[in-house]
């Protein structure tokens, strides 16, 4: 009984991660993006902490509190103001309409369920699901990444690619290194933003204009 | 034993090779160096004369612990190793003899004393090598080497060039070679030359293997269309290497060719000598023409080393041929006039350019056009290119002739093949050997007469001095042993019997043996040649004829302007050019073969502007063959090179289609 | 007995740490330099005794077993020959004041870190801690990469930082998934993530998660490997870094991601119902081989066109482990070692080269025989060596992948010859330039460093016609292990 | 025994070839003038032509070298040693077997070779333009002769002159190859001795001029010694084409001095045909440009190459 709650519950988590993501893809305003990460964040917070309820694994909810605090709270923050500080124009631009994407992400989706029934159900069902979610989370992070111009965007990306591991990990029952995993995550994300901040990264991860090519792409005369 | 010994000399080359690296008296470490290398040559060539003619004990090899850990290196000298191995070294002897006089006029003896003795002791490995790593060790070791002397004049663009172009096809050779020794030794690397012979591949596998070879040696031998480095290569390096290159390391690759085709790959199938046959037939006239056409006269001895590679692979298929249809005799006669001609190639090959070289050393000169009256400034070294070409034309009394005979003889025998096919192809491929004899002798009557004859046509050429004794020295026995292989056919002959017994199985009558030293292939009836006798009575008569005029007639004789149809002492600008002197051969040939065209302007009359005259040739090998394969190559360097200059998000797009793809393939295929 | 083991395991270990902290507050150049070398000498006499002393029990988070000893010894031996050159390299930059004495502690500090980074992962007997030693050892690269804070460096350091952290981010899911396939069996904890335990009961563990597992880790290592596609920030990367780093990460870096996915294949083998791993690796390797080869004519850098045959060798590594044999496996072992010295020694030269002219323009570099002939000559021998001409040890392994690659799949031999040659044919387009010809640039002596260069020259040299039977048993006995 | 008669004759034949050679030439030269109705030189001019010749000093151009002085002995010698191998009127030759067809033929090459060379010594445009179109005809008039010896050898089983002649002699029936092959045989000859269409011995006009420009710059006993072995070579030719298409009466080897002095009168008989039908041939034709040479000689090559192929569908060997 517990056992099936705990599962439901959890499911819902995880599923609810999946459906932020998809809110991720269809956001093209910057600061709205960032609100959607924030909840992003949120979500897994609490499914890590149902984790660590579940499985009485105290450890857990440092994850769940880095990702609250950090994930949630700060970056996001700290992304607002990069926003304003460098005059980043506000519209996202994307490289494929929104609906495409949106079809894309759905593809996705199928295919990592597709690949994950695939898995002989003997390793427990909870970690099967919650399995699904998190590589669809993933690719979807991926997705975003590949289909966002400018480099807020793309940040938001990477960290909620990076929610999916962390959702994978807290689902891999006992699995240790997992508070030190999230910890390293966290500082290399915010070495990313540090860096945007500092060398004044607009659009360098997807610059267009050609004299940049030539000045930094080094190889031409 | 003797395996051994020939180890020995090849490491003390190579230790040589190693000590000259970065000397500073460059005038006595190039007298050491080519003293070291004349001296091991000398003792290699008595190594392997003595094991041609005392025989070759069976198990005369020789297993080092290096190369591929579980095999090993293998040497191992049989009857055919030893007479390469006496081919080599004769032309690495003289060679060497030559530098000692050459090598003092090198411009940066730095750049070619290391890498001189490198080179010898490489071929000689290629041919002790017993097993597919050593000797293609070896091999590329040989190209590589020589590579660095084709770069020795690395100031010169065209030998940049040249030597690019050169290690390419040669890489590419080598790897041809190396995939067909992948096929010949299997799955489980069974690497060994005895190991191959031990498990004969299957009939597919060996046709494969066949043509990888033809490309693997042939390109280096040269064969048309693989000849295209080899024009360039050749002339770019020093004299004495081009020598070495061009008379003895392609006799290697004709050596790597009869290894494997006569020795590992098994029994052998008629059709493939029709292969062989063609391209031998097609190289041979190509490439005296491409060489009547050339006015730079290294580059003239070049190509005609490309046409008497396709003499010799004429002789090996015919020689495959019979021994495919069962008739030893005459596969042993093909093959002894293959080997023959190798043999006379390597001699008259090194002496003209030796010749080339003093030539080059006495004017700086190779153009052609700029040449001539040496005669006079250079009597001795007009002697023996005189002798060089008279037997490269082959023409009696000298060797060339005797193996073209051979040939001949062989391709005589054709009728009694059973394939219709090979029936009605020998002879035609006789003709176009018989072409090639022609044009040949065309060819070096322009190549000696533009040169050494008529009036010097730059100052240059006027002021020539005769060369350095050492040379001549090397240049003068190289002509006495044309000269003697000429006339003594039946010593090389008997010599090479027991070689062609071990390749197809039965070796000609014993020349030794029949009345007036003369040579016969069959027999008595069907043909027979006796050089002593034609030279004997060439001399006797000539001798008759100059007693009787000089008692009988007048002697007086006095000089005078040349009567040149009463024009009296027109400029030698007036003589019979190289170009002029090809014009009418590269009429009847070259407009198909060569899409040869002329263009004529000539002023109006009264203007004073000089006529210009201009002859355009394309080697349509190079522009049918390989400038596409460059241009292509190009194009797709153009294309992928944008991968370059993409976005970081492009890139991390790759990513996300890789794990895409490989996820799909999972969710599919498993 | 054993007791000396750990101890050598712990100044593998723990010597580049320790260095490390004290490199990163000790002033003055020539003290830190001489510092940092003799810390990678007694890394490298500590690894080499490894070698000799009797194994140690593997642990619950290192061990030491045939596979990675082999990489250890050599990593931390070219550790210690880099050292040696970016001692002279590093004078240099100081004088030339393209580094500041600040910037210079950092340097070393990084070095020793990223040795430290290397050295963990090859000891790591758990996925967890090899993950994480391999991402910390990128993260060091990647500050080093961007030290000369020029626009070009910090576009090739940004590029790699981000392509990498999805390489980090993919190979931890990978590792999750493993753990993830190997709890029911071996249950719950850290023993889940021990090398020496999963090896042993792998069969029984659920083939569609090892195989979902292999796809990131493939894909996540595979980025640090440099296999096309995901090779692009590598050509950046070596180019734009100081040279002593573009060594490290040709000469030792690529081999650790290797390594990784070498492991993980093996898990995968090991498994029978798993998905054969070969086949994605021949292919990835292919691809790499022939699209280097391409890439290699349109280089103007000297620097990026060598990085670029680091791809298409790690290419032919790849092949070769893909396509398995013990014949194969043994000439991907040997490939890899031969590699990686000629690749660093290359790198020596190409370092100093670019320094005395002042560029790193192909262009503009000429007729280096002529000018500085110990240089010039050795970068001939180097591109010699690694386009894979006799008689250097890189003709003896690709002779092995090619000729056993032909003898049992005919029709991948074609392609991978086609890819050497044309690779084959660019290096010597482009050596023409560099070393022969009418000199041009400046003239002067330079003050180099060449013993390292030479050695690895020297050590290549002596493989392609000699190897120490016991160097043979040994690879022959890892082939073995690598089925 | 043998061998002395063996010797005999042998010597006998090259004094015959020596002393026949002019009277052929005048012989021919005769008709040729009947023909068109002239009076026309003796019978024995060449041979007073010859004497005037080598009683004159040479006139040497001042840069001829040691090359240029051997060429005619040299021409003569090789020439001769060819023709003395030819059997004229009795095959039991002492040396034919010490050179078969193949070797005849590459003497007469050797000759060549030195003559073309010669005639670029002095530096003339004259002697470059002969020696370049004489090397020109060269090159295409031998692969003709070796496909007519692959069709001969073929029939007869060997390229041994003496035995090809005996072999035909006992009679082959009649065969199309066989007269391809004389067509053949008859081009090349015409070609090899410079004789109209090819070239016209007896012109000295600059542009059509081969073998004459090429020996332009002799005079004296040196021109002398080239006109004679011009004339031997002549000689040979008909000689050959008499052996080994009109073998009859040919005594063989021993055969008693009736059979030889039958054997030498058929001779002279049959070169006197060979020599008429020559004449004839000449006065009916006229030049040919240089370039159209080629193609003549092509013809001669296709239907040598053709002679073996219906050997082939004849009588499959």
């Amino acid at each position: 009984m517990a056992g099936h709650l705990a599962f439901d519950v959890s499911h819902l988590f995880a599923g609810g991660l999946v459906l932020v993501s998809f809110m991720l893809l269809y956001q093209d305003r910057l600061y709205a993006l960032l609100n959607v990460f924030a909840l992003h964040a949120v979500v897994l917070a609490f499914s890590v902490a149902w984790q660590a309820f579940i499985q009485d694994a105290p450890h857990l909810y440092v994850t769940a509190g880095i990702a609250l605090v950090l994930k949630g709270i700060i970056i996001p923050g700290a992304l607002h103001r990069i926003v304003q500080r460098l005059e980043i124009h506000r519209q996202i631009e994307t490289v494929v309409g929104i609906g495409p994407t949106m079809l894309a992400g759905m593809a996705l989706v199928a295919l990592s369920t597709v690949v994950m029934l695939r898995v002989t159900a003997e390793a427990d069902p909870l970690a099967r699901e919650d399995l699904a979610f998190a590589l669809s989370v993933v690719l979807l992070g991926l997705l975003v990444m590949v289909t966002r111009r400018n480099a807020v965007s793309q940040v938001v990306g990477f960290m909620s690619l990076e929610n999916g591991l962390v959702l994978a990990a807290t689902a891999a029952k006992g699995m240790p290194l997992v508070v030190e995993i999230s910890v390293a995550f966290s500082i290399l994300i915010a070495f990313i933003v540090i860096g945007i901040f500092l060398f004044r990264i607009r659009e360098r991860f997807d610059t267009v204009d050609l004299q940049a090519l030539d000045r930094f792409r080094g190889d031409r005369q | 034993m003797s395996t051994a010994f020939a180890l020995i000399f090849a490491a003390v080359l190579l230790a040589s090779a190693v000590g000259v690296v970065g000397t500073a008296h460059r005038r006595l470490a190039t007298s050491i160096v080519y003293g070291v290398c004349f001296a091991a040559s000398v003792g290699l060539l008595g190594l392997a004369l003595k094991d041609l003619v005392s025989g070759v004990g069976p198990n005369d090899a020789v297993v080092l612990p290096l190369g591929l850990p579980w095999i090993g290196a293998h040497f191992r000298i049989d009857a055919l190793s030893a007479a390469f191995l006496t081919i080599v070294n004769l032309g690495a002897a003289s060679a060497s003899l030559y530098g000692l006089g050459y090598g003092q006029h090198e411009t940066a003896p730095a750049r070619v004393l290391p890498f001189f003795p490198a080179f010898l002791a490489a071929m000689n490995l290629v041919i002790l090598a017993d097993d597919a790593f050593t000797f293609l060790l070896s091999w590329e070791s040989m190209s590589l080497a020589s590579w660095a002397l084709v770069m020795a004049h690395h100031a010169i663009p065209e030998n940049r060039r040249a030597g690019f172009i050169y290690l390419l096809m040669a890489s590419f050779g080598t790897l041809a070679l190396l995939l067909g020794f992948g096929l010949l030794a299997g799955a489980n690397g069974h690497y060994a030359f005895s190991a191959i012979r031990a498990a004969p591949v299957a009939p597919g596998a060996a046709a494969m293997v066949l043509v990888l070879v033809l490309i693997g040696a042939g390109s280096k031998a040269g064969l048309v269309p693989l000849h295209v480095w080899l024009p360039l290569a050749h002339p770019a390096a020093p004299s004495h290497v081009s020598a070495l290159m061009s008379g003895v390391m392609t006799k290697v690759a004709v050596y790597g060719f009869i290894r494997v085709v006569f020795d590992l790959i098994g029994a052998p199938e008629w059709w493939w000598s029709v292969v062989i046959l063609a391209l031998g037939g097609i190289t041979a006239v190509m490439g005296i023409l491409y060489a009547m056409f050339q006015t730079d006269l290294k580059r003239v001895l070049a190509y005609s080393t490309v046409e008497n590679i396709g003499v010799i692979f004429v002789g090996l298929g015919l020689s495959l041929a019979f021994g495919a249809s069962g008739m030893p005799a005459a596969a042993a006669l093909a093959m002894t006039a293959a080997l023959f001609h190798v043999l006379n190639h390597s001699l008259f090959k090194s002496l003209l350019f030796f010749g080339a070289g003093a030539v080059l050393r006495a004017t700086g000169l190779r153009d052609l056009e700029k040449l001539g009256g040496l005669i006079h400034r250079m009597p001795r070294t007009a002697v023996v290119f005189l002798i060089g070409s008279v037997a490269i034309s082959a023409l009696p009394p000298l060797n060339g002739f005797v193996s073209e005979w051979l040939t001949f003889q062989a391709i005589l025998l054709s009728p009694s093949l059973p394939q219709w096919a090979l029936k009605i192809m020998v002879p035609a491929v006789g003709a176009l050997l018989a072409l090639a004899a022609a044009l040949a002798a065309a060819c070096f009557v322009r190549a000696f007469g533009v040169s050494f004859l008529g009036r010097a046509r730059s100052p240059a050429a006027a002021a020539a001095n005769e060369t350095d004794k050492f040379s001549i020295a090397a240049m003068f026995i190289l002509a006495g042993l044309c000269l003697a292989a000429g006339v003594f056919p039946w010593v090389v002959i008997d010599s090479l019997a027991p070689v062609v017994d071990r390749l197809v199985g039965a070796h000609m009558p014993i020349q030794s043996a029949i009345p007036w030293l003369s040579i016969v292939p069959i027999s008595e009836s069907r043909s027979s040649y006796n050089g002593l006798l034609v030279f004997v009575f060439i001399a006797l008569s000539m001798s008759i004829a100059v007693y009787s005029i000089h008692r009988l007639a007048s002697r007086a004789s006095r000089r005078g302007p040349a009567w040149d149809g009463g024009f009296p002492d027109a400029s030698p600008a007036t003589q019979y050019t190289a170009g002029s002197f090809a014009e009418p051969i590269r009429r009847v040939f070259g407009t198909t073969l060569f899409r040869a065209s002329e263009h004529v302007e000539i002023p109006p009359p009264g203007s004073l502007a000089p006529a210009h005259f201009r002859a355009d040739l394309h080697d349509l090998a190079f522009e049918m063959l390989y400038a596409p394969l460059a241009g292509a190559v190009g194009f797709i360097a153009d294309r992928a090179n944008r991968f370059q200059y993409l976005t970081i998000r492009q890139y991390l797009t790759l990513v996300f289609g890789a794990l895409v793809a490989l996820l799909l393939v999972l969710a599919i295929w498993t | 007995m054993n007791g000396l083991a750990y101890y050598a395991v712990a100044a593998v270990l723990g010597v580049p740490l320790v260095s490390a902290a004290v490199l990163a507050v000790l002033p003055g150049y020539r003290l830190t330099a001489r510092l940092n070398l003799l810390a990678a000498l007694i890394t490298m006499l500590a690894s080499a005794s490894l070698f000799f002393l009797p194994r140690p029990e593997p642990g619950q988070y290192l061990f030491i077993d045939d596979l990675n000893i082999v990489f250890i010894v050599l990593s931390t031996f070219v550790a210690f020959t880099t050292s040696v050159f970016s001692a002279s390299y590093i004078a240099h930059e100081l004088e030339t004041g393209k580094l500041t004495p600040t910037y210079l502690r950092f340097y070393h500090a990084m070095y020793q870190l990223l040795m430290f980074g290397m050295n963990l992962a090859l000891l790591a007997n758990n996925i967890g801690l090899m993950w994480v030693a391999i991402e910390l050892a990128t993260l060091t690269t990647v500050l080093m990469v961007g030290i000369y804070r020029t626009a070009e460096a910090l576009e090739a350091a940004w590029k790699y930082f981000i392509l990498g952290s999805v390489g980090i981010a993919l190979a931890l899911f990978g590792t999750i998934l493993v753990y993830m396939a190997a709890r029911p069996i071996v249950g719950e904890g850290t023993d889940a993530m021990v090398w020496t335990v999963l090896m042993g009961r792998v069969a029984t563990f659920d083939p569609a998660l090892l195989n979902l597992a292999f796809v990131f880790l493939l894909l996540g290592y595979g980025t640090k490997v440099g296999l096309a596609p995901l090779h692009a920030w590598l050509p950046d990367a070596h180019a734009e870094g100081p040279t002593p780093i573009s060594a490290v990460l040709s000469g030792l870096l690529l081999n650790v991601a290797l390594y990784a996915v070498l492991r993980f294949k093996l898990l995968l083998a090991a498994n029978p119902s798993a998905l054969a791993p070969g086949p994605l690796m021949m292919i990835m390797g292919l691809g790499s081989v022939i699209f280097a080869g391409f890439m290699l004519y349109r280089r103007r850098d000297i620097k990026r066109m060598f990085a670029y045959s680091s791809i298409e060798h790690m290419g032919v590594v790849a092949f070769a482990f893909g396509l398995g044999g013990p014949l194969a496996n043994f000439a991907g072992l040997l490939h890899m070692v031969m590699h990686s010295l000629t690749k660093s020694a290359i790198f020596f030269t190409v370092g100093h080269i670019t320094q005395v002219k002042g560029t790193q323009k192909i262009a503009d570099i000429r007729g280096l025989t002529v000018t500085h002939p110990l240089l010039g000559w050795g970068l001939v021998l180097g591109v010699v060596a690694i386009a894979g001409l006799p008689p250097l040890g890189i003709f003896m392994s690709e002779f092995l992948v090619v000729s056993s690659t032909f003898a049992r799949q005919p029709l991948l031999a074609i392609p991978l010859v086609a890819g050497l040659l044309i690779a084959f044919g660019a290096l010597f387009l482009r050596l023409n330039g560099l070393a022969f010809g009418e000199p041009t640039g400046s003239t002067q002596p330079v003050k180099a460093s060449y013993i390292p260069m030479y050695v690895h020259l020297a050590l290549v040299f002596t493989a392609g016609i000699y190897l120490p039977p016991m160097l043979v048993l040994w690879f022959q006995h890892i082939a073995g292990l690598l089925g | 025994m043998d061998l002395i008669r063996a010797l005999a004759i042998q010597g006998l034949q090259m004094l015959l070839v020596l002393a026949l050679a002019p009277l052929l030439t005048g012989f021919v030269r005769k008709v040729k003038a009947r023909l068109v109705r002239r009076q026309g030189p003796s019978l024995i001019q060449p041979y007073r032509d010859l004497l005037r010749l080598l009683r004159k000093e040479v006139v040497l151009a001042d840069n001829a070298s040691w090359l240029f002085r051997a060429t005619p002995y040299l021409a003569v010698a090789t020439t001769w040693v060819a023709a003395a191998l030819v059997p004229t009127f009795a095959t039991g030759l002492a040396f034919s077997w010490s050179a078969d067809l193949i070797a005849i033929i590459a003497l007469l090459g050797s000759a060549r070779f030195f003559l073309a060379l010669a005639g670029m010594d002095v530096g003339t445009s004259f002697g470059g333009i002969g020696s370049s179109r004489e090397m020109m005809i060269a090159s295409l008039a031998e692969p003709a002769m070796i496909m007519i010896v692959f069709t001969l050898a073929l029939v007869a089983g060997s390229t041994q002159l003496s035995t090809i002649a005996a072999v035909f002699d006992a009679g082959v029936g009649l065969r199309v190859s066989l007269g391809l092959a004389l067509v053949a045989l008859v081009i090349v000859a015409i070609a090899e001795n410079g004789r109209v269409p090819v070239d016209n011995p007896a012109t000295h006009l600059e542009l059509t001029m081969v073998h004459e420009a090429m020996v332009l710059e002799y005079s004296g006993r040196h021109l002398a010694l080239i006109e004679l072995a011009a004339a031997i070579k002549l000689l040979l030719y008909l000689t050959l084409i008499a052996c080994l298409f009109a073998p009859w009466t040919l005594a063989a080897a021993g055969a008693g001095p009736v059979a030889l002095l039958d054997g030498l009168v058929c001779y002279l008989f049959k070169l006197a045909i060979g020599g008429f039908l020559l004449a004839g041939f000449e006065t009916s034709i006229a030049k040919m440009r240089v370039f159209r040479v080629p193609v003549f000689l092509g013809a001669s090559l296709m239907l040598g190459f053709l002679g073996t192929l219906l050997l082939f569908v004849t009588k499959s060997v």
